[in-house]
């Protein structure tokens, strides 16, 4: 057991906390939201740089070989700094998905492409209709010759309307939310039949709702078996989930800083406010929780590496219930302790809490997991 | 001891709800079970509308255009308004500077403004807070100063809430710097349209212009403005916190949100079923109906208890419906948020009808309803009231 | 709506709060607990004098014609000075399956002596298998020649050992767990086939398992009617819930009042401990939570009034739910507040804390009843 | 950073496992479960067979008895006992009275008691609290008076655990009345045997006799068992106090309990199917077992940290696990009673082995472990720590 960061892991650690030090301020932020893409491309150019946008892929793919400690380490930068940048998204979630089910044709295709910014990608799964349940896939593919036709609704896909190219997955057999039958497929985002509509979210993100209809992709463009792609979105939503346990403790990290330091200086009724014994105790309950989101975020980056899948997916799930319960007890209290300036969009602790808001109900809110758990084995003695 | 209500006061109930579906603008309701801002129109029109039926200062004298109704009718008119949901009473006018009007004005002021705030033909905005003084009222700083026949104001004011449609500011102003922290201030009536009053709006974490900056710089302010003695403000604005006495509890809102939960929930898929059949969520629908129904029956019994209360003496048991009114509202819009489900991140200016009507206004009223715990006196300060005033700690 | 006592009712309250001050002390109940019955012979009889015993029977019936109001009162006096006598079990539980089941001959045969404390009765329902399901009896009533014969096992009769008489629940028909089939019998308690085991409770009662083989009940000893009394079950069941709500409230109120008073004079760190702030708010809170409890004891005494069942059981349900978190949060913080002195078996407060914990299951603990209250139709709407 | 246990540290886990299996006494294991207390000649008989494999005091250095094991094996040992449940270790003269002597007591007060220590054959407990002195400990009003080669000791302490069974008590005494608070307090070894001392016990809510007052009556105590120097006693205590670095999460015995719960659960009929088989139950329990991963999470990391630290030095992170080790094992004692439902109620001493068996002590476990949050440095003593030592405040 050893929790202690390789020579390699701190320079990643100092260097993306540096660039985003240097970059993303509060100020440059609320800037970048207010651009009418929502996101900078030359964060993104830096991201490339640094090698982060080719951080989770083998070295043979192209990428830098890092694992989940290190997706760990940028992911806890990244929510210190409230980065609206679809990391997570499209480096975590659709790269899984790409490591995961992709050929290493396929791989070598696209991952260079990726990792040096230059496509931008999307993984487009939300059914309208499937609430957090992976395998209720809607969206339906048909075989046609020389490949598939795609016809159905996504929603909820992250910077999905700016991407050049989009995973989607599809049914080829079965009902909805059985467990065969799902595959995944690369479309070109502007290929014939694709609609895309942009929203904005409250944490400032943008996601799009997509049809698709009659959107023809070739054999080629097949990842993976056609009707056995669930298990490895399973994996990848595992490990985007592991990935978001991380930045949810950056951001909560930062609250509690922002929190305490403002109980030290802000003076009511002749006194620094953080003399008061019940403040006092509110924050040291957030300094516990925020050490347990700490430690959650640990074991689902441990768990990550757990080849029994059931067991692998249990853990993540206890994560997420944990954390999103540890972000909304957070969040709600950074609030509260700076009172009316924390509901202003003026001050920094607002945008704190709106992302962790985001991020309870993202890849499945507290219910969601804990039902999951609840109706799996104990937990106790998987992982 | 009956629990109940009284057949006649079934049959008010019954009254109030029917002149609210036929009155009330097409609209109106939609807007407010969205959580979204009425116009100041809107507003207007509606305080209009239940003037004409000689309801808008229901809990006033009937001098001066009150009903007479107990504080038991009063209750129930409150609940029906807020379980319609029709919009509320502008409180600024009709609960916070009218009585104090009424019961410590001039006069010339209770014939100049009290029919006027009737319909709104004023806006009123409340002038308590300052940056540096937040829980701790009695900080405030801004400076009243008498030059003849008139004070000079100068300071600043904030949290100001909808004062982007105010007519008239009532401002707590220091007009001795000499005395002590509570005394020395006195109560203002300002016109908003005075030189020298700037206003910056804020933007609240759910994107709304609701709360602004106020600005006073050197406004002249007719000494006729000031309310009651000079010096004596505290007390007035003791008074007019103190007439704050059950509507914290804002339990018709609690009961309407409660309903749209349910309503929506069963509308919501939620992998193949929709999400109430769901037991986990079903009883937390349960466990807030049964928070609902505590703070109700405490409220009932805090309107019972009013009759013997004298009017304007702050009641601790207040502070109860404050702390779990605000929980309470709070806690209904975590859930209604939660049964949106994936669709509550959606802004909502984006969340327009061609889709996602349904989803609009989750997340954005369970961010900007997070004031309910630190305005009004945070919940920590009722708290600390509870335990100094009841309990004796 | 009117929260004001009648005359007649501020009288049965001081009188009753008279007598337990006089007879009820702490010293007094210890000493109590200590005799091998477990309960005062000469306070049942004090109890008898003050009309309490026949308190909610009708006037025909032999009894003072008093309602849930008045039971209110009483349950709140008892719950102060912790009366480990049945009152709830046996004048306000089995009293009113006597009220609701027996014919008007049988409440002339047994109410009589039963309010005048001469004879001991209880109700024997619960099955071992039942938890808190009131439909799952498995004691079987076979009929036979001018009768039947009961066999089956009862368990947790609050002091069941004790009793002159039984009111045993069995099944004449039907599936265990079936609404129908269910009918009610006098027995009496030295019948032959009749076992009884005395056990103690956490909270100083006496309890009793009772095993019945092939006891023999004539015909006129049959309650109502053999297959339908479930109705009246749940009915006295919810009579029961709403008295136990009234209990918890004075048991917390009595809570309450020690923990205040005991900030208020316990030094440390040379202060009153009721000057931390942090306690002070604890205490605050523990105000909320009892001026809540004492609205939904009022509130289930309320909804006795109501003839639709189905309401009337969703009402109580609901009480109980919060009465059982109530009494949990109120005796856990009452302890806590105390520190050392509160785990003590010295010191009362201690001794509160268990009565409210046993209260918290007893008739079915939250989960049991918001499973319930899950199930039904909304609170709201009904009630 | 790799958070799995190497092999190595299995290794060890599966031996010590293994060790426990083969030599833990019959019955012990069930009485544990069953929140019942070992004898004091079954918690020496363990202690013996402990010590003949080399374990019983685990931290200890080599050279008194000790291990060399580093603190992650510690861990492990620690937890695999809680876990199988085995007795623990009895803390007061391995955890807290020995390190006190190793490190500041004379040569001779080491060969006198460490030996005996190891072996059980010196129960020893722990005279710190004093009736008027709880979380304040510094308030201690006991007193020592020297008179030639003895000190005079008046006084009484309070809450002593198992002190019935003890041999030795070792005892903070104001040895200068003059000193301000913290100073002039010696770090007394007493024996119980000695002239003037007297033993109250106190009946705790769960019926058990586990602590006691304790009086001395002018009781002779050689100065040779004065530890360290006179008036230094404050330092030992904060020594002895801050030695105490993750043994309060004792996860371990939560993890046991969560499996007897989920055990239980299986058996136990909820109206027709066992109760594990409720959604709402489920739920509940994988709630707790969320929680005890990340206390167990937490405690891996500070006892990775543990090498950095200072031994002897207070971790102020120990906090976080007095407080979440105390509240979880609290709720799962709440779940352990709640499983057992109606019978949950019988008293224990009772709930025989005719038929109740399964039900024995789940609400006296309750009961009694409401101490947990009290004792130790009450949890709101620990919230203080974290606020003024760690953020600052």
């Amino acid at each position: 057991m050893d929790f202690t960061l390789t020579e390699e892991q701190q320079l990643l650690k100092d260097s993306v906390t540096r660039f985003l030090g240097d970059t993303y301020d509060f100020a440059a932020r609320t800037t970048i939201l207010a651009t009418p893409e929502g996101q900078s491309a030359a964060v993104w150019a830096g991201f490339a740089d640094l090698g982060l946008l080719g951080l989770p892929f083998s070295e043979t793919d192209g990428g830098f070989g890092g694992g989940a400690v290190e997706i760990m380490l940028v992911m806890e930068a990244m929510g210190r700094a409230l980065v609206v940048e679809p990391y997570l998204a499209e480096i975590v979630l659709t790269g899984a998905i790409l490591r995961h089910a992709a050929s290493v044709e396929q791989r070598a295709a696209l991952i260079p492409a990726l990792a040096a910014g230059e496509c931008r990608m999307a993984f487009a799964h939300a059914d309208p209709e499937a609430r957090w349940h992976l395998a209720h896939v809607g969206t339906h593919a048909a075989r046609v010759r020389g490949g598939y036709k795609i016809t159905g609704e996504k929603v909820h896909v992250p910077f999905g309307a700016q991407a050049h190219r989009l995973i989607v997955s599809a049914r080829t057999s079965g009902l909805i939310g059985a467990r065969t039958g799902i595959g995944l497929f690369l479309v070109e985002a502007d290929a014939p039949g694709v609609t895309r509509i942009e929203h904005r979210t409250q944490d400032g993100a943008r996601i799009a709702d997509i049809t698709l209809s009659d959107v023809f992709v070739p054999d080629e463009a097949v990842l993976g078996d056609t009707a056995g792609a669930l298990p490895a979105i399973e994996r990848a939503y595992d490990e985007v989930i592991a990935a978001l346990a991380s930045e949810a403790f950056g951001v909560m990290d930062e609250a509690v800083s922002m929190t305490v330091e403002y109980l030290k200086t802000r003076q009511q009724f002749g006194v620094a406010i953080g003399s008061f014994q019940a403040l006092q105790h509110r924050a040291a309950e957030m300094f516990v929780v925020l050490e347990e989101a700490r430690s959650m975020a640990a074991y689902a980056t441990m768990a990550l590496s757990e080849t029994d899948a059931a067991a692998r997916s249990c853990a993540i799930s206890a994560v997420k219930a944990h954390i999103a319960c540890a972000a909304r007890f957070i969040g709600q209290q950074a609030i509260q302790l700076h009172g009316g300036i924390g509901v202003t969009m003026e001050y920094k602790v607002g945008h704190l809490f709106k992302r962790l808001t985001v991020i309870e109900q993202q890849f499945g809110d507290r219910d969601h997991h804990l039902d999951l758990l609840a109706n799996a084995e104990s937990l106790l003695e998987s992982l | 001891m009956d629990l109940r209500f009284t057949g006649e006061e079934q049959a008010f109930r019954a009254e109030v709800r029917a002149f609210i579906r036929a009155h009330l603008p097409a609209g109106f309701s939609q807007k407010l079970k969205q959580g979204r801002k009425l116009t100041r129109d809107e507003q207007t029109e509606w305080t209009r509308i239940l003037h004409a039926k000689g309801w808008s200062a229901p809990h006033w004298p009937v001098e001066w255009g009150g009903t007479g109704w107990d504080p038991v009718k009063q209750m129930i008119f409150r609940d029906e308004i807020q379980q319609f949901p029709a919009p509320e009473l502008l409180s600024f006018g009709v609960s916070m500077v009218g009585p104090v009007i009424y019961t410590f004005g001039s006069e010339a002021q209770k014939k100049r403004f009290l029919p006027r705030i009737l319909t709104l033909e004023d806006w009123w905005c409340q002038g308590f807070s300052e940056p540096g003084a937040g829980s701790d009222l009695a900080a405030l700083k801004t400076r009243a100063t008498r030059e003849g026949e008139h004070y000079i104001l100068d300071g600043q004011k904030t949290w100001t809430t909808l004062a982007q449609h105010a007519d008239w500011i009532f401002v707590l102003a220091r007009t001795d710097p000499a005395a002590k922290k509570q005394q020395g201030i006195s109560f203002l009536l300002v016109d908003m349209k005075s030189l020298g009053v700037t206003l910056r709006p804020i933007e609240m974490i759910d994107g709304s212009h609701e709360i602004n900056e106020i600005f006073f710089d050197s406004v002249r302010v007719p000494v006729e403005n000031l309310v009651g003695e000079e010096n004596k403000g505290w007390d007035y604005a003791k008074f007019l916190l103190g007439n704050e006495r059950h509507g914290q509890a804002r339990i018709g809102l609690v009961k309407a949100r409660l309903r749209r939960i349910r309503e929506l929930a069963a509308g919501v898929p939620d992998g193949g079923r929709p999400l109430l059949e769901n037991h986990t969520f079903r009883r937390k629908l349960a466990a807030l109906e049964i928070q609902a129904k505590a703070l109700e029956m405490t409220l009932f019994r805090v309107v019972a208890d009013e009759r013997d209360h004298e009017k304007g003496k702050p009641n601790p048991a207040t502070s109860i419906l404050k702390i779990r009114g605000s929980e309470l509202q709070q806690a209904t819009t975590e859930l209604l948020m939660e049964v949106i489900g994936p669709a509550a991140c959606l802004h909502h200016d984006d969340a327009g009808p061609e889709g996602y009507d349904w989803a609009r206004g989750s997340m954005a009223s369970y961010f900007n309803l997070r004031k309910l715990s630190i305005y009004g006196g945070s919940n920590e300060i009722q708290r600390t009231i509870i335990a100094k005033q009841i309990l004796g700690l």
